[in-house]
């Protein structure tokens, strides 16, 4: 098989991916080939064959759908890194707001929205809405969301200014020159943002094992942290 | 109303060159097939832009290249009967009819819908679409859309060629109205001269995109011309009055300038002017006088010119006081007569050869038609 | 197929309110163009031709950007129609009927064309000779003998606007009740494990209502060319 | 060859419901505007599926509902002449011509693109486009098309009706030749009825969806019967044998039962057989011997049948031996001559008043056609 | 426009490919589907007209979705194909223009039906009594009386493929080189903090080769109805 090396990687880590294939590359590695979509799309394709060897899901849900049809390899499976969860506001706003119990989301927000990923799918509006269900700010601004269909959509709303605070990746506020942190949601206030890692059950490449083995090699930690993310746990 | 023409254009290898001005009435324009007819009257109606030249009706200026005048082609009043009859796909027969209506003023519409659907026996069509209708039909649906935007000018192309006989008799009467009560000028193209020769005022001769004649009816349908137009229909045309009707046998006593006329009967009051055309093929020659014949219109008169090719037949102009007759013989008859120019003969028309239909044409009111299945 | 749920009727109901709107909204613009782009030669025809179909060719989901940033509150058009008329688009049912008009007009304005096309100038000619001056010709005999193009139009940017979702979800995101229409909920079900079954559900009414609008539309548009084309052989 | 039709048919509220039998040759089918003989050739052409009936050409069944066989259209080899142009606006006029000679055996073909060419003068608009031409251009085209077909019968709808005279002087020839030598049927429509009949083996009379009447056409034609086919066209038609000719005064002579003809010149071997109408409008009648008279034509006979209604005129039937003439007198001659059944009398037939188009049509060949501009 | 990249270069090529192919798989389809719901009437035609308009319709994805379950390698066409033919189409290439085909199909169908409506059926009927049986009429006489419609409907497909984005992400996934399109790229950008610039020189470019296409058929449209349509006035 001269295949090249395909993954399928959710497109929230696109950023650090491209950047740590590269690396990947010059250090002597054999091309690899990502493909980014979201977790559903790329877990539902595996589902119908897809030729892939490795699966970058951005939340557990995913991956463990894949498990449940034994088509990754459970001895592969590990967390790649984290993420963490943060409320951001238009650089040109002067939003002040400490994310605290009972803080007054609703009343920063104005007569705007807030953006966030749609909690009902988006896998960062799901951690959202349980940040906010943590701090009893959901009930007050649930019809006050504008659902994005992903996030960088939830970010582009904010940097364009058509919302006053959006809930987005750390991943994404860093990049954003448009946006800026007004606080950032602690780890315990929802469950885990995780990115496991897992090698597909009908994966034949040679390369694979010492490509998962590079990318949770400490030699490149840094790089996923430059992009926002934090180191795996 | 007067109408001028005097328009070139170029379309292709075809270029359109006429001239053209004739008085009040209606203008007959022939020619064959690809002569340029459709193109000459699409420039007055506003449809071909001239390259130069100046088209006018009634001294109203249509179009004019000099001073830039150029009338858009609904505000020129046209009414435009066309070859195909280009009715409105989605539209009642009615709406048809009735679609140019409304841009005539009240005050000068001089049709109704009711004397136009008796006319062309479109009360029954009324309510179908063109879609179903038979060829003729649909001509006479065109024709009375025309008419009834109550235009100034009047463009038949062809019109009545898909129509039957009996249908294009009843429509004439009422083309040839038009002519004499509103003072619309009418433009007729057709291929069938004798059709349209009785209504006309004006014959205008037309091949390749060039007027090659054009003048009162009389002259150019008398012009013993083998290459005129239709050999078969040369013939004299003059103007008659009625003198008297002879119910008994009807038929109606006509005088003109070369003597007395019987014909059949016309439905017309004594002192009406008629037109009357006397073809050269219907008049046979006698150098005796003639007697116990069944013919009852015999004039004497003497021979002005004798036309003899090397066909079959010759022609004769033969003089009777003002008027004159064209006659047809064979040249077998010249030379066994020995008729010559000088020479004294009889001409013998017999009544029922004239163009009968001619007359029809002058009753008071077109006869309702009968009703179409 | 049980009864629908509440959700379910919502999505309907949006979608229906959406596609409808959306026609509403591109037939006054559309037909004029149609005829224009048909009868007539102006420079710059070919560009207008191609904006047309901007919409076809542009990532529903870069059309939903560029309609965010032209049309949303802080875009120039968006803003200006607040200040003026308190029409506010963004993350409204009105700015999913702008997606949906907006996707769909190239359709509408090519089939519309097409019918233009196809009419017989020369019975236009016919009506002008009558006295109908170009506006009256235009209602009178173009018009309604481009009606099955309209019709087809119609339908196909109605069906266009309701299965809108790229550009629908990045202009006006995803609020449910107000900008959920069926096709966005079918999505949000999509990205959800096991949500397939829903998913499918409200496939089905979307197929449903697609296909009433189209079989109503084939009903009407086979009357009109009866009516219109009775040849008999 | 043999045409059989018996057919029904209901169109919303008309009803086609014809017969027809005829042999070999043309007929003519005559009829008013909506009278249905559009729908009767829609149904031999497999157009309009009759609701019962048959339909068959020269003994092979296109159609029959009994034993339900329908041949389908394109299998009919049928040419057809459309009332309007139909062309192809995609092809030229060259492909246009030639689009239905493929679908003939080569062994079947009968009249190539030359001779079609030349004969309808479209050599100049070969490589022209439909869209452009005038309308008679277009309908030469159509029946060109038809033509190289080479069709076993030929369906013609009105087809010169937009051709000016000249034109269908030089077609007609090429039809009658068609009926003659090619054995050919042709379904001829027309509104002109001098057009056809001397063309026509049969006529038929059509009105309402129904064929009134139906026969050779000397019978059809001769009826005296004002409410027949065009009461201007009646005449007597019979078949004449070519005796000689008279080369210096450019006459035919031919010879039929009722005695010696003199007729322009005929381009046809001694012996030939040709038919020969004489309207009743065209013969005068005489009591006394004629003498001195440009009619080269005279025969004696006796009154057989005197018509007469209370219009102008009065229809004689005269029998000259085997054969009779048909003549139209005024009522007024009837009385002043005591015309009346039984009587012996002279009728005068003007030589150039034959119809002698009907001899052009016995041309060896046609001629060629004056190119078009 | 400074000069293109590989990786602009390569997502340019495989939209043309993508592109061209998917009209031409459709065409073939697409016209005789065209003329038999102009021209013919027969019992279930409502309801394959409705399934022509389905991936109107359905959002995107779920067509994508449907492609794949049904062509995917599980899937029951997909595992045919391959089986019996070696060919795949999911993850592939071929797949991207499948897809491409698929969605732009209702648009092809419905603007050559258009111009087959609007065929005078007389002009055919004059064929048919020369001798030529339906076939040939077809071949000879309707379609290229229909060549507008199939123009329009081609250029109006081709658009729709090489702006397709939902469906192909769904089916074939995002992989570069094989299934990387104009818009999957474009989209890719997007979602790459300062991808921004990255997506919009993309953007200009599939702007640029739809405009290309619709001129030239514009170009060619124009000439053949001038030929067709000689009306002098
Ligand atoms: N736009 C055009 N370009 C080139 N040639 C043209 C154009 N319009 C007309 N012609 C040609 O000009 C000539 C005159 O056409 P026109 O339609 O005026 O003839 P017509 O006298 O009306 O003939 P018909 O009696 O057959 O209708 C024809 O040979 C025609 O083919
Ligand atoms: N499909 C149809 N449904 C209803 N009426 C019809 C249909 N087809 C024809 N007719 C009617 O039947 C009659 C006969 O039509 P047809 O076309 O045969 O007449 P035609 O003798 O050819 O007339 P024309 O000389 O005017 O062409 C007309 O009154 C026409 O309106
Ligand atoms: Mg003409
Ligand atoms: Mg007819």
């Amino acid at each position: 098989d001269d295949r090249e090396l395909l993954v399928f990687a959710a497109a929230s880590v696109q950023g650090a991916l491209d950047a740590a294939v590269a690396a990947y590359a010059s250090s002597g590695g054999e091309p690899v080939h990502v493909s980014y979509a979201g977790s559903s799309t790329l877990a539902r394709q595996i589902e119908q064959g897809a030729e892939a060897d490795i699966f970058i899901s951005a939340n557990i849900d995913w991956m463990d759908y894949l498990q449940d049809r034994e088509l990754i390899r459970p001895s592969t499976r590990t967390i790649l890194v984290g993420n963490a969860l943060v409320l951001i506001a238009p650089v040109a706003s002067e939003t002040r707001i400490a994310i605290a119990p009972g803080f007054d989301l609703a009343g920063a927000l104005g007569d705007g929205r807030l953006a966030m990923g749609d909690p009902d799918h988006v896998p960062a509006g799901i951690y959202g809405r349980e940040a906010l269900g943590y701090y009893g700010a959901w009930q007050a601004v649930r019809n006050r969301l504008a659902r994005a269909g992903n996030v960088r959509a939830a970010l582009a709303l904010v940097s364009r200014g058509e919302a006053p605070l959006g809930i987005v990746y750390r991943s994404d506020a860093v990049a954003d020159a448009g946006v800026r942190v007004v606080d950032t949601f602690p780890a315990t206030s929802h469950s885990p943002i995780v990115y496991p890692l897992a090698v597909i059950a009908s994966s034949t490449h040679p390369a694979t094992e010492s490509l998962t083995a590079f990318l949770q090699s400490a030699q490149i930690s840094w790089l996923f942290a430059r992009h926002g993310f934090s180191p795996r746990r | 109303m007067k109408l001028e023409v005097d328009v070139t254009r170029n379309l292709g290898a075809f270029r359109l060159d006429a001239r053209l001005d004739c008085e009040d009435g209606l203008l007959a324009l022939f020619g064959r097939s690809g002569a340029g007819k459709t193109s000459l009257i699409n420039t007055i109606a506003g449809l071909l832009r001239p390259d130069r030249g100046r088209i006018a009706v009634g001294g109203e200026v249509l179009f004019d290249s000099k001073s830039r005048i150029d009338v858009p082609k609904h505000r020129r009043r046209v009414g435009y009967v066309f070859q195909e009859p280009r009715l409105f796909p989605h539209l009642s027969v009615r709406r048809n009819l009735l679609y140019g209506r409304r841009f005539c003023p009240a005050a000068e519409r001089y049709v109704e819908l009711d004397r136009v659907l008796e006319l062309l026996g479109l009360g029954v069509l009324l309510e179908r679409r063109p879609g179903l209708l038979s060829g003729g039909e649909k001509q006479r649906v065109a024709i009375g859309r025309a008419l009834l935007a109550s235009p100034r000018i009047l463009l038949m192309d062809e019109p009545l060629a898909s129509l039957d006989a009996e249908r294009k008799e009843e429509i004439f009467p009422y083309i040839e109205r038009l002519r004499y009560e509103s003072r619309v000028p009418i433009v007729y193209v057709s291929h069938a001269i004798a059709e349209v020769t009785r209504l006309a005022t004006t014959v205008a001769l037309m091949a390749d995109g060039r007027i090659t004649a054009c003048g009162p009816v009389g002259e150019i349908m008398s012009r013993p011309d083998p290459r005129g137009p239709g050999r078969h229909e040369a013939g004299a045309v003059f103007d008659a009055l009625v003198t008297g009707h002879d119910e008994a046998f009807a038929l109606t006593h006509l005088n003109f300038a070369g003597g007395e006329l019987r014909v059949p009967l016309l439905d017309m009051p004594k002192g009406s002017a008629i037109r009357v055309r006397i073809r050269a093929r219907d008049v046979i020659v006698s150098i005796l006088p003639p007697a116990g014949l069944s013919t009852l219109n015999i004039f004497r008169g003497e021979i002005m010119q004798l036309v003899e090719g090397d066909g079959t037949s010759a022609e004769l102009r033969i003089g009777l006081g003002d008027a004159f007759l064209l006659a047809s013989v064979t040249r077998k008859s010249v030379a066994d007569l020995q008729l010559e120019p000088g020479r004294d003969v009889f001409a013998l028309v017999k009544s029922v050869a004239f163009d009968d239909r001619s007359e029809d044409g002058r009753r008071a009111l077109p006869r309702a038609p009968e009703a179409d299945s | 197929m049980p009864e629908l749920t509440p959700i379910e009727l919502e999505a309907l109901r949006l979608s229906l309110r959406v596609g409808l709107w959306g026609v509403a909204l591109s037939l006054p613009v559309a037909v004029p163009l149609a005829v224009l782009l048909a009868r007539r030669e102006f420079p710059g025809k070919q560009l207008l031709n191609g904006l047309v179909y901007l919409p076809l060719i542009l990532p529903p989901v870069a059309t939903g950007y560029v309609l965010l940033l032209m049309l949303g509150r802080r875009g120039p058009i968006g803003a200006w129609l607040e200040d003026s008329f308190g029409l506010v688009l963004a993350f409204r049912w009105t700015g999913a009927a702008v997606a949906a008009a907006v996707m769909g007009f190239p359709l509408m304005v090519r089939a519309i064309r097409l019918s233009v096309e196809a009419i017989d100038p020369r019975i236009e000619v016919a009506a002008g000779t009558l006295g109908a001056g170009a506006a009256w010709v235009f209602l009178t005999v173009t018009l309604p003998l481009a009606i099955p193009g309209i019709i087809a139009g119609t339908i196909l940017s109605f069906a266009r606007g309701v299965g809108e979702f790229g550009a629908t979800i990045t202009f006006v995101s995803n609020i449910p009740g107000e900008t959920r229409t069926l096709p966005i909920a079918i999505h949000t079900f999509l990205q959800v494990p096991g949500g397939e079954a829903a998913a499918l559900r409200l496939t089905v009414l979307a197929i449903v209502l697609s296909m009433l609008a189209i079989i109503a539309s084939e009903v009407v548009a086979r009357r009109l060319h009866r009516r219109l084309q009775g040849h008999e052989a």
